[in-house]
């Protein structure tokens, strides 16, 4: 297939034709099902307690289900993932403890990075789950050196990475992509296309005519596929970690979807993007298509969904109780990490900090909030 | 003279440039339709098209970059990096073409363009929506570095920037965009970017600093002032080239200094201001010199309001340089 | 054509097949000969200079002056350039003062760029030659963001980038091309393939196919041509520099070429190139190629050649007695055009210098060696 | 003991670290069959193969990146930037993600990583082979920046910042790396980053410098002695986190300080130096905080022996401080 063909498995929208990728059983197909599902809970409640002032930014990844679900169900388990912001959905895959999300939404003390980066920017480490942070694409380098280290090292590991349309452009996605490639680096890079870069429409983030066409600037495949589809991208993502650990190097595989919600917490689409867009896309809402398949293939009852969604809601419910009732992280704290050792230069400035504390008392916190 | 925020003022200045002059040219991420994540661009788009207010790939080494050549060519452009903390992958143009280009070309070719970026905390962004880069950019030969302090400085530096033939990197701050307002002048008018501003007299401490700490030292000015201590604040405006006369003369006259900044403190404008002191105005020093600012860590988001200096943090420095014996 | 074919006008190597490009007359073509010759006369002389220790570096372009004079004959006046270190032919084909050339070689007073470079980093604004400078890829963007400008104020002008092989793998490269194709703006990427960055051969720059093919990231077109075959390159570059004009977008152009000598004055080859490499591309010498195939137009004549050598000959040698008798630039100069006007910052500085020299007298120049 | 240049200092510790660990891997432009352009990395490549000692594209954000990427899986990358100047194009990964990465994740990931690359002027390169970029990077939480004075320190340093947990940026003088031989110890051996060196010892003036300077210093203390006037010279070794300690030491000592270095002087680190000599010893000061350094213009190609301060001018600095009163 050329790279700017698109593979599909299930049919768009209502029917359900298809069979399923070799390998998958029912229980596989029911789980993939269930971390959809519970991303789009999770993210319904992650907006709303932006929306009532709990925390203080949220990125949602609605509409993306399928297209991450698809990559993370391909993934081993000893393989390391460099996510960017959005892709929550394949923590919940791998069953994440809820408070670790839920704890750093609120930077609390029992966060297990201290509290110190905004909501969404999460280290894993017992899922392979890499460190996010913000700048666009700078993780794909990094995926790609993770990956050379791995040949080195002769161990199985594959690193994927996460990005959108808008990382494309990236000075690291440029790096990342041609290293690897040289280097025939077992990485598998994961564009989702999801149309916008915030309000940058993605025909003026490239002029090419697939961002798997990208893939040829650096002589590795790239793989076009429907991002709505999670069997579809599941397939293109096996085919890809096949490729890898056989020696057949990096893939790029686009996952062409939408991003049905605003970019962030603090972002209004409406001023940007028009509606009968939204709508379009609405139709191909990747949950329905997956439900409607799964019901064809009698995996899928109303009830179980009902249950499901009890038994997800009350998880929620606990982790967000159990992270907004946890005091902040200690001040002396603010020291710590920043070098293997404390140094004496910071053990002096949180020393005057501390004193100032203890001579003028607490300082206030006076809050801020996000405009993007 | 209309009430503006920092805000309203930045918008107000970028619209006069524009109509004054074809050249002026904007570029950035989602500066267009949506105006800016800030909305600085608002409402540039919809009045001078799409040929003059660019939306751009996700690319500050692209924006910077493709700026320096449309500057070269003879136009006036003004990019947009959404924060400042992401112009680091544009950071190479910056130093290597941006700051270099009129003096590797004998005068030949030169980059009349402004660089504006969102700095600073106050937004709960933690890491990567908080930073005070200045010192990155002071101390890189070549450059101008600016930031105002309040609505009308904002206006009128901006203005200044756009239409001066050096490249200038125009640090907005961003806990001030709406700050409260001021009264400022309407349409065309400038502010000389060479010369800070005495922003408040005072006869017993030098306080200098400058963007988002100048109202949080004019705060703790005014609760020392209860003490008895006279505060004299300089708002720095420039950082490179920048105004040493200014800074000297007044502690030259107080005896007493401490700079004030967001920055970390190692190796940053706070360290230049002591050091210019202590070069040229030790003589009058009666204590040492202070500098309070942001740790030597990265910006934190729980503790963000523990990382700034705030007004208690001022105050006590204030009071310590004042009362030194 | 795709961009992995290799388009080619002249045979190789003994034959003279082939037909001029249309719009080419036997003056054209002589101009094009003298060009290429005199550039690797001064090539010659460059290396020489720096071997006796006259300059302190030399960049030359030995094997590739077809690569560069093609493309320059496709140039208009208006046209901008902006160059790499490796492209001095085309100031040549330009009629520049060789005094330019030779006063930025010693960086002396009459240098028009006073000396503020290391050699081969010109800038020459009559001929609409932008300042070089040393980070490899900078100018791309550069040239895309002047082929915006000229779109902006409606005017005819197109800009061609100049860089090699390693230069594709800069984020300049990946910014540069993506912004003026999203933009369609005019402008022409000239890729020499030289077949190596320094010590590093292409295939270890990049696993695509060809350098060419990297357009296709960029949704533009891409053409790769016999860099050896002026005539083949100059029509890759007409259609591209007319389809800039016609509204068309940019072009990339990969000629296919070799470094026949070291990378600078600095490098020795032989501790990473095999000899045989380099045998085999003599024989493919576009200097050669080209003044076979016009002699076989009875265009050539090697009384011609004689007296073309000893003009040109001359005039080098009156360039550069002239540039080596020229003082060094003042001391003072040292501040000028940091800004438009010296602040007062850099005033105390040259102030206080100059009171020292006046104090203790001259500053000592202890020289140095570049190794690269 | 062997006689060895810095640079021999410096292959001798690549080797060594190499053979020590096999999680030590080198990457970067040239460092292959050609062993760096200056030498440093010959032979690795030879004897331990492609896949530890890899040339790569010309990308140094690929280089910093991706060897981000390894120390984070667990090995320790030795990149390498040809030159100091061209290490802007990876600034990002450098300020982004290698100085924050174990801060940003608690502490659960790491970047054991070393940055090496030539630094200063000395070998007529003009703008681009020759700048001091030391203050860049000190103004950074989460690096270490070293930068050694002599072939034994190089080699010392060197192993130590390489098996050390931090991710370090290796400053190596190139001015030095052919600058004399000194006997330096046979096999592994560290020196500590975190404190200075007294270099000489006096009682006089303090001058605080590092790398390229150090051996100019010294000479200028041997011509100075001969007027009476007796220096101490403290060499940094690390100019993040900084040894201040050491310094302030010396200033209580002498009672008068200048920091010398190449790099331009705003916001540099003699700034840094100054400012905490004028915020912490300023009682013991007799004397204004000198400083001595390049000037606030890109580095030259014709006028670099100007543009350096040499000894004339160190000279010329310390007897002003001597004479002052
Ligand atoms: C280097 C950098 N520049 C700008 C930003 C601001 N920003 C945050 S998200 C975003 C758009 C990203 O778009 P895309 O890569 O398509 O991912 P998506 O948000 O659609 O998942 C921008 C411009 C940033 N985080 N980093
Ligand atoms: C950003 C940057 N990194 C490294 C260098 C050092 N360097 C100078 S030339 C060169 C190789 C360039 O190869 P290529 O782009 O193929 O051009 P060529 O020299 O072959 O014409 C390198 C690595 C540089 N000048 N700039
Ligand atoms: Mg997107
Ligand atoms: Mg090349």
């Amino acid at each position: 297939m050329s790279p700017t063909e698109m593979l599909q498995v299930m049919d768009v929208p209502q029917k359900s034709k298809g069979k399923a990728p070799a390998g998958l059983k029912g229980d596989d197909l029911k789980k993939m099902f269930r971390a959809m599902f519970f991303t789009r809970l999770l993210d319904q409640r992650g907006m709303n307690l932006q929306r009532q002032g709990r925390i203080g930014f949220y990125v949602p990844s609605f509409g993306q289900e399928a297209s991450q679900i698809g990559a993370g169900y391909a993934m081993q388990d000893q393989d390391i993932l460099w996510p960017s912001y959005r892709v929550i959905s394949i923590a919940l895959l791998k069953n994440v403890d809820l408070k670790i999300i839920f704890n750093q939404a609120w930077g609390n003390k029992a966060d297990i990075c201290k509290g110190r980066q905004m909501p969404n920017h999460y280290a894993i480490p017992d899922i392979g789950w890499m460190s996010i942070s913000s700048p666009i694409g700078t993780q794909i380098s990094h995926a790609a050196g993770a990956a050379r280290a791995a040949q080195i090292r002769g161990e199985n590991r594959a690193s994927w990475a996460w990005f959108g349309d808008g990382g494309t452009s990236s000075n690291d996605f440029h790096a990342g992509m041609n290293f690897a490639a040289v280097w025939k680096a077992p990485c598998i890079f994961m564009c989702e296309n999801n149309h916008w870069a915030i309000s940058v429409p993605q025909e003026m983030q490239s002029a090419s005519s697939s961002f798997a066409a990208k893939a040829v600037a650096y002589g590795m495949p790239g793989i076009r596929v429907d991002g709505n589809d999670v069997l579809a991208v599941y397939e293109a993502c096996k085919e890809a970690r096949e490729r890898a650990e056989g020696g057949g190097g990096p893939t790029l595989i686009e996952t062409v979807t939408f991003r049905m919600g605003p970019h962030s917490s603090s972002d209004d689409p409406s001023k940007y993007q028009a509606q009968e867009l939204y709508d379009s896309w609405q139709k191909k809402d990747p949950i329905d298509r997956f439900r409607l398949w799964l019901k064809g293939k009698r995996l899928w009852t109303q009830k179980w969904e009902d249950e499901l969604k009890e038994e997800l809601m009350a998880e929620i419910a606990a982790a967000v109780e159990s992270a907004e009732s946890t005091p902040m992280p200690d001040v002396e704290t603010l020291f710590d990490d920043v070098y293997a050792e404390v140094p004496p230069m910071l053990q002096e400035q949180r020393e005057a900090l501390l004193d100032q504390i203890r001579r003028s008392g607490d300082i206030e916190d006076t809050g801020g909030a996000f405009p993007l | 003279m209309p009430q503006m925020t920092m805000l309203d003022a930045l918008n107000d200045a970028l619209h006069i440039a524009m109509e004054k002059d074809d050249d002026v040219v904007m570029l950035g991420e989602d500066i267009g339709k949506k105006g800016g994540v800030f909305g600085t661009t608002a409402g540039l788009h919809e009045k001078f098209g799409e040929m003059r207010v660019m939306d751009t790939p996700l690319s500050e080494c692209g924006i910077i970059g493709t700026a320096v050549g449309m500057a070269i060519y003879g136009l006036r452009p003004v990019p947009e990096i959404q924060f400042q903390d992401f112009i680091f992958p544009g950071f190479d143009q910056i130093v290597s073409e941006m700051a270099k280009m009129r003096y590797r070309s004998g005068g030949h070719f030169t980059c009349p363009m402004v660089v504006r970026t969102p700095s600073g905390g106050g937004i709960r962004g933690g890491h990567y929506h908080s930073q005070s880069g200045e010192a990155y950019f002071a101390h890189t030969p070549g450059l101008r570095v600016v930031m105002p302090s309040t609505p009308r400085e904002a206006k009128g530096l901006m203005l200044s920037a756009i239409f001066c033939d050096d490249p200038v990197i125009f640090l907005e701050p961003k806990a001030l965009y709406r700050h409260g307002k001021e009264e400022v002048e309407e349409g065309f008018f400038t502010i000389d970017m060479d010369k800070a501003r005495i922003a408040r007299e005072g006869k017993d401490v030098t306080v200098v600093t400058w963007g988002a700490m100048t109202p949080i030292c004019q705060d703790a000015a005014t609760e020392v002032a209860e003490k008895g201590i006279d505060v004299e604040i300089v708002d720095m405006r420039s950082m490179l080239p920048w105004d040493a006369e200014t800074v000297l003369d007044s502690v030259r006259k107080t005896g007493r200094c401490i700079a004030v900044q967001e920055a970390p403190r190692t190796c940053s404008f706070a360290s230049e201001i002591a050091a210019t002191v202590a070069e040229k105005a030790v003589d009058s020093l009666e204590a040492p010199v202070g500098r309070v600012s942001g740790f030597d860590t990265p910006f934190p988001y729980a503790l963000e309001h523990v990382y700034k200096p705030d007004k208690k943090r001022v105050t006590n420095a204030i009071e310590y340089v004042a009362s030194y014996e």
